[in-house]
């Protein structure tokens, strides 16, 4: 009812879901035998960010710097696939001449 | 534009009319049917938006617009009439009635009352393409004022 | 009525397209309501064809403006007439084509302003629906082609309809060249092989197909278009400009629409050239531009500032999915090799699991846009503290998008990276990196859009019971298909993968006779 | 022979959808490609030496026809055509109101 089976593979969201649902209960458990260490009212209750304090107005990481490091990394082959999208005209049809030929190629073969 | 263009034109009008309704009325019998017969009266728009200006025919673009839906209309609900056995199944031909008349074997001038619904059909095609080609036309001459291009 | 479902499921949406105008110039609450009507009488029928068809496992033939629905062969073996045909896989299309029209229908109902020029975004909604479900049901090649071109009209109106905006008008534009050259390169193909095969029907050119050089250079003529419209790299680029500048009420369709070219793809390469044609080579040239899809759209993604692009570029990699399964499926058809049905299956289930994740998604970006008044990325923030459902919403289609266990989007995906493991590892390895780089993606974008500090400006309007109503039927799909796949699976998805695997014999018997 | 023709027509609307930047030219280019589309689906019915297929004007003794079901192709497609030009002729319309320009190069807001 609920698994497909896929050949070799086996996938019961039911199963999966129980399963992880046991896990979060387990890590809760664990999670409830540690020190208890937090106090109300102290430092630990301040938000910092990268160990600053944050300004007083707050502060919100945008959602365009998130992973830049990544995006930094990547950089070259992300730069060449943005030039590759254009937005001229003549290029989209350049390109379905392209696949176009590809096809036929493929299917000539 | 120029006395001459304008007496010409309103002299080529009704008979540019006349042939459109004579390719209409007759796609069941000769080359032609509603498409080819909108559009030759639908050229008679651009004749009137290029002699007269396309100011004169702003109030037509309504009347285009329901024209053209009452078209497309018409040739479903003619398609329909067949529905008790297929759609599309041309339940006047050869029933006798309206368009129903049986064509003989053999060369003939044709009869135009027959072939059942396509004549009907090619009628309704024909106001469709009369009123869409026309407001295409017609909007594409305003330029700016109407705005929306759209065609079935 | 019920002999008629197949061409009345065409001929409601098309007749309510025509007549929505003029209900709409005499009152405008009687053409929503039969707006309403259309949509409920199309549903019932189309779901009379669906029950009929993938319950019964028989190749439902209508023959137009025959003695009777069945005769589609006169004398000689011949069929003459426009011959719609319903199998398994035209069923399955036309499920997914009502879930996201009526959904999309509800929530245009609620959400499109008169002044948006209302009327018109309705008629020409109705009209690509009617385009679609006619492209997935007809068994005449012509046809195929005609359906084609309406659902490109219809779309491409659809998207650039708001002339008084600088960018829809550009998005339709670069949309409906390329729609038109790829239709031009259907009706070559037609031509070529009505001119070798003297027929234009889709069962008897299958049944008389050769494989000479013109065949080859019909499928290619083939392939190179529908491989377009479907959204394959590098051929893709006017999709997130449609995608990203349609009216979001109407992107729903558009997607499907999509997928529909998937169909035409899968009905060419498995059906019509089917035992003869289906190399190996053409399954791994799909396989080859669905794993370039997935991976250039998610690298894509990844960079956009505008939230509609971001999502379009997402919708066009689960777009390279699709074809992933269905080239790994064509790969292994003549071989026979049993994950190629996995794959298949994957594919075909991946379809209705996509349309309504990124429908979800897309109905979304209308409301965050209509709330916050810009798409831009940079300048939206912080609406999870108005908008919590919504929120909630888009963190939930997110997940499924990037095919997070256990909802939908896993499911189907689990399938294909399987089968796409044994053709080669390098597609799977590829297909799942990119799936967590559609999870950096989606979630950068709920960052951006949900959290954060309160904006200062910010219209919310009362909730629209469409809308929500509209919204929350995906969100139950996408967590009922996920948490019990196997029904859906069995039911749904099998007797599509079944007439494509195994059904040629049936299509073809169903027009031709024995 | 017509073939060779459609071919030409077909070869020279894609020379210029990818050569010319204008938007019209590129309409006019498409437009080109559908008539040597046209053309080849109309030639495909053509007969040597037979006569219209007017079943009630055909003359006596005449004994081929040309194949009308390639021509009502055609003229389907080229309606379609019809329908697609000019929704591409009005959206041109309204790019060049807000653009100011029908150079396809800088008519560019949507990329990367």
């Amino acid at each position: 009812m609920s698994g497909i089976g896929s050949g070799e593979g086996f996938w019961n969201p039911i199963v999966w879901t129980l399963l992880a649902l046991g896990v979060l209960g387990l890590a809760y458990a664990l999670w409830l035998q540690g020190r208890r260490t937090y106090k109300r009212g102290t430092e630990q209750e301040e938000p910092f960010l990268s160990g600053e304090r944050l300004p007083e107005e707050g502060s919100h990481i945008r959602g365009e710097h998130l992973y830049w490091g990544f995006v930094a990394g990547l950089r070259p082959l992300i730069e060449t696939l943005r030039a590759f999208h254009t937005g001229f005209i003549g290029d989209y049809i350049g390109w379905l001449v392209v696949v176009l030929g590809v096809a036929i190629l493929v299917v000539m073969l | 534009m120029s006395v001459v263009v304008r007496t010409i034109a309103r002299i080529v009008l009704p008979v540019g009319l006349a042939f459109g309704a004579y390719v209409i009325m007759h796609g069941h019998l000769t080359p032609g049917g509603g498409f080819q017969g909108g559009a030759v009266v639908a050229s008679l728009v651009a004749l009137i938006v290029v002699t007269f200006g396309a100011e004169r025919l702003v109030r037509a673009k309504t009347w285009f617009s329901v024209v053209e839906d009452l078209g497309a209309l018409a040739f479903v609900a003619l398609a329909f009439l067949g529905i008790g056995v297929t759609f599309f199944r041309n339940v006047l031909a050869n029933s006798g009635g309206l368009f129903g008349a049986s064509v003989p074997l053999g060369p003939n001038p044709g009869i135009l009352n027959s072939a059942g619904t396509l004549p009907l059909m090619n009628w309704a095609v024909g106001f469709k393409v009369i009123a869409g080609l026309g407001a295409v036309v017609l909007l594409l001459a305003l330029f700016g004022k109407g705005g929306e291009g759209e065609d079935g | 009525m019920v002999t008629h479902a197949p061409v009345l499921a065409i001929v409601i949406p098309l007749l309510g397209a025509f007549a929505l105008p003029l209900w709409g110039k005499l009152r405008r609450e009687l053409r929503d309501l039969w707006a309403i009507v259309v949509g409920v009488f199309t549903l019932v029928v189309a779901l009379v064809v669906a029950v009929k068809v993938l319950g019964g496992g028989e190749v439902w033939v209508y023959t137009l403006g025959a003695a009777s629905p069945a005769a589609a062969v006169v004398q000689g073996g011949f069929p003459i007439r426009i011959v719609l045909e319903v199998d398994a896989l035209s069923a399955f299309m036309g499920v997914i084509a009502l879930l996201a029209g009526i959904v999309g229908l509800v929530y245009t109902l609620q959400f499109l302003r008169e002044e948006e020029g209302k009327t018109l975004a309705m008629s020409l909604y109705l009209l690509l629906w009617a385009g679609i479900l006619g492209l997935v049901y007809t068994g005449d090649l012509f046809n195929f082609f005609v359906f084609f071109e309406i659902t490109s009209i219809a779309a491409c109106g659809l998207i650039g309809y708001r002339t008084w905006e600088s960018r829809p008008p550009e998005a339709a534009f670069k949309t409906m060249v390329m729609y038109t050259l790829g239709g031009l390169l259907v009706l070559l193909a037609v031509g070529i092989l009505y001119g070798e095969y003297d027929a234009l029907n889709i069962a008897y050119i299958s049944s008389k197909v050769t494989g000479g050089l013109l065949d080859r250079i019909a499928l290619g003529l083939l392939l190179g278009g529908l491989l377009m419209k479907a959204g394959a790299v590098p051929a893709h680029m006017w999709a997130p400009d449609a995608y990203g500048e349609a009216p979001p009420s109407a992107t729903i369709l558009l997607v499907v629409n999509t997928q529909a070219a998937i169909y035409g793809l899968s009905r060419v390469v498995f059906t019509l050239f089917g035992g003869v044609l289906a190399t190996p080579g053409v399954g791994w040239l799909i396989a080859a531009f669905g794993v370039l899809t997935i991976v250039v759209a998610a690298l894509m993604a990844l960079v956009q500032k505008d939230l509609g692009r971001l999502i379009a570029f997402g919708a066009v990699s689960q777009l390279g999915y699709m074809l992933l399964g269905l080239g790994v499926g064509a790969a292994s058809l003549m071989t026979g090799a049993g994950f190629g049905q996995v794959a298949l299956r994957g594919g075909i289930f991946h379809m209705i699991n996509d349309a309504a994740t990124v429908g979800l998604l897309f109905l979304l970006v209308g409301v965050v846009q209509r709330a916050a008044g810009t798409k831009e990325l940079s300048r939206l923030g912080g609406l999870g503290h108005v908008l919590k459902a919504e929120g909630g919403l888009f963190l939930l289609g997110s997940l499924a998008l990037a095919g997070i266990p256990p909802l939908n989007g896993f499911a189907s995906k689990i399938l294909i990276y399987e089968s796409s493991f044994h053709l080669s590892p390098i597609l799977a390895v590829l297909a799942i990196l990119s799936s967590i780089l559609l999870l950096a993606v989606v979630l950068r974008a709920f960052h951006s859009v949900f959290l954060g500090p309160k904006p200062s400006v910010l219209h919310v309007e009362r909730t629209q019971w469409g809308t929500i109503l509209a919204m929350g039927t995906l969100a139950l799909v996408i967590v009922v298909f996920g948490l019990f796949p196997g029904f859906f699976v069995k039911h749904l998805v099998d007797p599509a993968v079944q007439a494509l695997w195994a059904g040629r014999a049936d299509y073809l018997a169903a027009v031709l006779g024995g | 022979m017509p073939f060779v023709v459609c071919m030409l027509l077909i070869a020279i609307g894609l020379f210029t959808l990818l050569v010319r930047r204008n938007l019209i030219k590129l309409v006019i280019g498409i437009t080109i490609i559908e008539n040597g589309v046209n053309l080849f689906l109309v030639s495909l019915g053509y007969v040597r030496n037979a006569v219209a297929p007017i079943y009630t004007y055909a003359p006596p003794g005449a004994s081929r026809m040309v194949f009308p079901t390639p021509q009502a192709l055609t003229l389907t497609a080229i309606v379609i055509g019809l329908a697609t030009t000019a929704l591409m002729l009005a959206f041109v319309v309204v790019i060049y109101r807000h653009q100011g320009t029908l150079d396809g190069g800088k008519i560019r807001e949507l990329k990367g």
